[in-house]
């Protein structure tokens, strides 16, 4: 994982967002290898959900530049990036609450299909794509639930239909947006086990709070403080950095320790 | 198939892949209808106009029930298919089907059009954008009543259908069965786009906005898609009512027309096509039948309209149709 | 140059008068619609029952026309505050479709209530001589009733804005418009806050629509449904739940649709759809909504 | 039980027996009962159950079923479908009513078809009667009142200029039409002509009527559909001090309706209309009229020309039922018997037209004033057996 300018597949320079006074990103140069796996820590309102959500195009940069495989993807649209392999996952859940868990996933692969646009042959003579969504539901175990509408399920068996969603877009890219968040301690291994098991391929950027998560996954970390970075390199490295201990690990570790312990 | 069916409990990919299946119950509003026909010829005009507009609010459920695009201004689609029909009868082309298939390509068109520019809003505002449409186009009908025939109307008339069955003005024979038709036809048109892949997606735009972006979903340009094909089913519809009577008035885009189609829409019960069937026919028969049980002094018809709408919401969230979901799915439970 | 400047207020008369009654009556509706995301459609009725309270207390009991209207207030008020109470509370946080035909069926109700008590005649209401006539303004004459009709609104407006900005509630509602949820965390009991709101929202209805008849000319049952389409633009225009953006709204579209009447008759009914389009596609948020 | 039926079922045979001779006509009858236009239904319906009570012996022992639909909206579909139960459902044979015109052309073709006699009793746009053969027309167009309102203000008020205000729909097109070739045809000039909004939109006349005062014309004719709209006219036409101004308020008597009258207080006093009836028309036929309404329907409670209109509409149908002399009624027979028909109405003799099954009736230039708290109507001037000069002059869809 050497920092190769031009192997990146996903790549920003930079990176700036203002709402009005408020500065939400501040000059961020970002890049991710393939098959990388790269955390992105900070305090609370660091900015970091916003980073994803200008990668992805939800927001509009207001300067700089986001690069997909070397190309400025600006004129993309959120759903154009996404058929070019960028996927991610919401920090919140963002589910159709009222289908169920095959029926979320179904959707998600007629999408990458291409079949979704199709107006006549219906759902029901289309086995194919309804065997892709149920293979993608047993990779996260959910086979139990998958007659199941999202709302039915408990908060982390949905975390994990966030997770075979982003699966089944085959993404190459795949930013996860602190995937264990609100799930609890019990029931976090089976998300970890599942991000474990992701394609070694997929360049993942994950963002989190549990520190033992990210330096049992991260073979990078990215600190971002106000929207700025504030250090990236190897985990050893961020660990050992005096800057982020002062403003960040001295409080988030121990918040770490305390969600470890919890499942520990 | 049934590999794929023994993989889940629970036979959700079953159902999944079952949805689009007709089911017994299904040919009951049909037989209704026909039977109507036959018991109440008195009423065969009134019966007519419950069958185009069920059409109607199939068209609107489209994109209400299944997109989440809420609109009080579909009586511009309605109203555009409506005058091209009529003003080409008018005009001396009377051949009815294809002064239809025209007013599907107009109200489609309008719906292309206007769907650029006002599918980009949500909520209020686009609730606005398409009320002020449909008033717009109110205003331009009314101004150019040169052509339109404005406030008072035109009177037309249409050859027979297929050359073979003419318009019946006073027992509306043929016009039922013409209405009849194209509501199969409109319905099973629709009914095939929400069971395909297409339609799903719809639900997931009502659904989850947010998320369909996030899997890779064109979500305006579908959007635009089903608003195209719902403007053409409502132009459809309008072409119908106005060759079955015989007459149009810029009543056909009047704002009670978008506003009490999208009531029945929900009172029936918003999603699920058939909601279109129960909602209409009983806003309509409650409308027009009040007033000869209750009589005309005084007019009780919006007294009983408005107590229906109230209790409807109170005991039936999901529209008349949803109070038979419990029992529906005790049925399937039980044979599942 | 004489000429301009005659035109010029009569239209900033007459278009400023209508505006202050398109602005009492709809405020209370962008309140509801932005604190509770309530869709009232029924919001016209309140404002019928207002008018026809004033005008029934005027007409054959002799109330005097300004006593009347603060009646009407009340009592509007009152029944606003029962309302919510009794029926409207089941459907907060029902989906909005379910709201729409909730109060669409209010409305109905409503009509067919007002018409079985009062009958389908229009009501028309005598004012006293004191607001009939013209004051002179030396190089014109406007009408006392237009006058009257600004005075009391500016009044109105004034009242509520320093209700708003200076009142303790004043600054609970805001609060709860710009965040219910932080609200309510901070101890703000939004639930009685809103009957408040919803009362003085239908009791500011009442007295538009007591002040309205003679700009309306005439009330009758279908009044709510009339009504009820400009009511909804004047609330999209100027932004949901934003009392300014009401007011900047009630202004424009007062004074467009007057000028554009004056002006252009035979555009007639286009001017004020025509706006609405314009500025909801330029600002789907409403000219003063936040994003 | 079952004997009991059975006596019942005899007792209804020998009864029925009795009066063999006496039929029950069924009558449909459409209006609006409810929306915008139901106080017009009511008194239109008011009208024609009055002259059915006061005349009831007239029919020998035959009995009139009114058999009552609401129209609730002025587009056709509602009265279509109405018509369509009445004719099919109900088998009446004869159908009345219609306030509003495109009503009326809903219905048309329906009554050819179905061979029944059609009498509108209100629904003014001139053409109409040339849809049907089997229609008849008993209340007025809107070309009587305006052409001679137009002559009127040109040769008596002394109006040499004018501006003419109207609802946006055919009843107003062809009232200001009508207003011009009078006006115009007796020297005067009609500098403007503002649509002043739809019928169903809010009736606020204040833009229209200010611009009409800055031109300051001599006359201002205004035609609004009766009911609010009318209301509002006088009230706005004061608020604005317009007759200060020295601009004369004229039109056809929809703005000064006698049920709305009262309702205007001072505002209409002044006011010069041209009409084919007020209610303080000072003939025996009208005051018997009055009297007899007041006591059916309350002291408070006034006719006006929508209730004459359903009055002779009923005195029509009972001409027609008369003539049938208990045989069957058909469109043929009833409107052959209703050509040239005379009456006597409370609005003064009225015939109908054997050429075009137009109502001919006298038009009535009146001033309102005040009389002891209450406004009256002073007739000023009589125009008797006035045709409709739309189809004489064949006018637009008149000419067809």
């Amino acid at each position: 994982m050497t920092d190769i300018p031009g192997a990146a597949v996903l790549e920003t320079k930079g990176l700036c967002k203002n709402f009005g006074a408020l500065v939400v990103a501040k000059d961020i140069d970002f890049a991710l290898e393939p098959g990388a796996r790269h955390a992105v820590i900070g305090p609370n309102g660091a900015g970091k959900t916003t980073f994803v959500n200008l990668l992805t195009g939800a927001l509009p940069p207001t300067s700089g530049a986001v690069l997909l495989d070397g190309r400025d993807i600006a004129g993309l649209a959120e759903h154009e990036r996404v058929k070019r392999g960028l996927v991610r996952t919401f920090q919140i859940n963002t589910l159709f609450n009222g289908l169920t868990v095959l029926e979320n996933i179904y959707l998600t692969v007629a999408e990458r299909m291409g079949v979704a646009t199709g107006l006549f042959r219906p759902v029901g003579s289309r086995p194919e794509v309804v065997a892709e969504a149920e293979r993608l539901v047993e990779m996260v175990q959910l086979q139990d639930d998958a007659g199941k509408t999202i709302d039915e399920l408990p908060y982390g068996r949905q975390r994990l239909v966030e997770i075979a969603i982003a699966l089944a877009l085959e993404p190459r890219v795949l930013l996860l947006d602190e995937p264990s968040a609100g799930v609890p301690g019990a029931e976090s291994h089976i998300i970890l086990d599942a991000i474990a098991a992701l394609p070694a391929d997929i360049a993942i950027m994950i963002i989190e709070h549990d520190m033992d998560v990210v330096f049992r996954f991260a073979e990078r970390i990215t600190v971002l403080v106000s929207g700025a970075v504030l250090a990236s390199g190897a985990p050893d490295e961020i660990a050992a950095d005096e800057r982020v201990r002062a403003v960040y690990l001295g409080h988030g570790h121990g918040q770490g320790h305390g969600q470890g312990q919890g499942h520990g | 198939m049934t590999a794929a069916t023994a993989r889940t409990n629970g036979g959700a990919a079953a159902a999944l892949l079952r949805a689009h299946r007709f089911r017994a119950i299904e040919l009951l509003p049909w037989a209704i209808a026909i039977a109507v026909y036959f018991l109440f010829p008195g009423y065969r005009l009134l019966a007519t106009q419950i069958l185009v507009l069920i059409l109607f609010a199939i068209s609107l459920d489209l994109i209400v029930g299944y997109a989440g695009i809420v609109s009080l201004g579909h009586a511009a689609f309605f109203g555009t298919g409506a005058y091209t029909a009529a003003l080409l009868a008018d005009a001396g082309w009377q051949e009815p089907i294809s002064a239809l298939a025209l007013g599907a390509v107009t109200a489609g068109l309008l719906g292309w059009v206007s769907g650029w520019i006002i599918l980009r809003t949500r909520e209020l505002t686009l609730l606005m954008l398409t009320m002020a449409l449909g008033i717009i186009l109110y205003e331009l009908a009314k101004d150019l009543d040169d052509i339109t025939g404005g406030f008072d109307g035109i009177n037309f008339e249409n050859s027979a259908i297929l050359g073979l069955f003419p318009f019946d003005v006073l027992y509306y024979t043929t016009n039922y069965w013409y209405a009849f038709a194209f509501l199969v036809l409109g319905f099973l048109v629709a009914r095939t786009v929400v069971h395909a892949p297409f339609g799903r997606s719809l639900v997931g735009i009502r659904e989850n906005v947010r998320r369909m972006h996030a899997i890779g979903t064109p979500v305006q340009q579908r959007m635009r898609h089903v608003y195209v094909i719902a403007a053409a089913i409502a132009g459809v519809a309008g072409a119908i009512w106005v060759q079955v009577q015989g007459n149009i008035t810029i009543g056909v885009y009047e704002f009670e027309m978008s506003g009490n189609i999208l009531i029945m829409l929900i009172l029936g019960g918003t999603g699920r096509l058939y909601g279109a069937f129960i909602g209409v026919t009983v806003f309509t028969i409650l409308e027009n039948l009040t007033e000869t049980v209750l009589g005309t002094d005084p007019p009780y018809w919006e007294l009983v309209v408005g107590v229906a709408l109230v209790v409807t919401v109170l005991f039936a969230p999901r529209g008349l149709l949803g109070v038979f979901d419990p029992l529906i799915r005790r049925f399937r439970e039980r044979s599942a | 140059m004489a000429a301009a400047l005659d035109i010029a207020t009569t239209i900033l008369v007459f278009g400023l008068a209508y505006a202050m009654l398109l602005f009492i009556i709809s405020v209370g509706l962008s309140i509801t619609m932005g604190l509770m995301g309530f869709v009232n459609l029924a919001h016209g009725a309140f404002a019928m029952v207002g008018g026809y309270i004033t005008v029934k207390l005027v007409t054959p009991m002799g109330v005097p026309y300004l006593l009347a209207l603060v009646i009407a207030f009340f009592l509007v008020a009152a029944l606003g505050a029962v309302m919510d109470r009794l029926l409207y509370r089941h459907v907060y946080g029902r989906p909005e479709l379910d709201q729409v035909l909730f109060t669409i069926g209010i409305v109905f109700v409503s009509v067919a209530g007002v018409s079985f008590v009062w009958g389908p005649d229009p009501q028309n209401i005598l004012l006293p001589e004191m607001l009939l006539g013209d004051i002179d303004l030396g190089f014109k004459s406007i009408p006392v009733y237009r006058a009257f009709m600004i005075v009391a609104g500016g009044a109105i407006v004034a009242a509520l804005f320093f209700g708003l900005e200076r009142t303790k509630i004043g600054a609970q509602v805001r609060a709860a418009v710009d965040n219910r949820r932080m609200a309510e965390s901070c101890g703000i009991p939004t639930g009685r806050l809103f009957t408040i709101i919803f009362a003085l929202g239908s009791g500011m209805a009442a007295l538009g629509g007591g002040l309205g008849i003679q700009i309306l000319g005439g009330l009758k049952p279908v009044f709510a449904f009339e009504y009820l389409v400009i009511f909804l633009i004047v609330v999209a225009v100027g932004g949901l739940g934003n009392i300014r953006g009401t007011f900047v709204a009630a202004l424009l579209l007062g004074i467009i649709d007057f000028a554009g009447k004056y002006f252009l008759p035979e555009g007639g009914g286009f001017f004020i759809y025509g706006v609405t389009f314009i500025v909801l596609l330029w600002r789907p948020h409403g000219l003063l909504g936040k994003a | 039980m079952l004997k009991h039926t059975t006596g019942l079922i005899l007792a209804g045979a020998v009864a029925f027996a009795a009066t063999a001779e006496a039929r029950e006509i069924k009558v449909g009858f459409i209006a609006p009962k409810s929306g915008g236009a139901a106080q017009l239904g009511d008194q239109m319906e008011k009208g024609a159950r009055l002259y059915m009570k006061l005349h009831a012996k007239d029919l020998g022992g035959d009995t009139i079923k009114l058999i009552v639909r609401d129209s609730k909206r002025p587009g056709g579909p509602i009265a279509k479908a109405a018509a369509q139960e009445l004719i099919a459902r109900e088998k009446v044979e004869i159908l009345g009513g219609v306030i509003f015109s495109p009503n009326a052309m809903s219905i048309a073709p329906l009554v050819t078809a179905a061979k029944v006699p059609f009498v509108i009793m209100n629904a003014g746009t001139a053409f109409i009667t040339k849809l049907s053969p089997n229609i008849a027309r008993v209340s007025f167009t809107m070309w009587q009142a305006g052409y001679i309102m137009g002559e009127h203000a040109a040769k008596e008020m002394g109006c040499k200029t004018a501006i003419s205000g109207y609802t946006n729909y055919p009843p107003g097109k062809d009232s200001v039409a009508a207003f011009a070739r009078g006006f115009e045809g007796a020297g005067g000039k009609v500098i403007d002509s503002i649509p002043m909004g739809g019928p169903r939109e809010a009736p606020d006349f204040t833009p229209f009527f200010q611009r009409v005062k800055d031109k300051k014309p001599g006359c201002f004719y205004v035609f609004v559909p009766a009911g609010n709209h009318a209301a509002g006219v006088a009230k706005t036409y004061l608020s604005l001090g317009m007759r200060k101004a020295g601009v004369k308020l004229i039109g056809p008597g929809d703005i000064t309706q006698d049920t709305q009258l009262q309702g205007m207080g001072k505002a209409a006093v002044g006011v010069i209309t041209a009409h084919h009836y007020h209610a303080d028309l000072a003939t025996p036929e009208n005051q018997a009229f009055v009297k007899a309404w007041k006591a059916a329907y309350g002291a408070k409670s006034t006719p006006d020309f929508v209730g004459v209109g359903g009055y002779d509409g009923m005195a029509a149908v009972f001409h027609i039922i008369k003539s049938a002399k208990g045989g069957k009624i058909t469109a043929d027979s009833a409107i052959g018997a209703l050509k040239g028909w005379h009456f006597n109405s409370p609005r003064g003799p009225i015939t109908i037209d054997p050429e075009t099954r137009e109502i001919v009736q006298n038009v009535y230039v009146a001033q309102v004033y005040e009389d002891k708290g209450m406004l009256r109507q002073k007739k000023l001037k009589t125009f008797e057996a006035v045709k409709d000069k739309c189809k004489e002059l064949k006018i637009g869809r008149c000419g067809k």
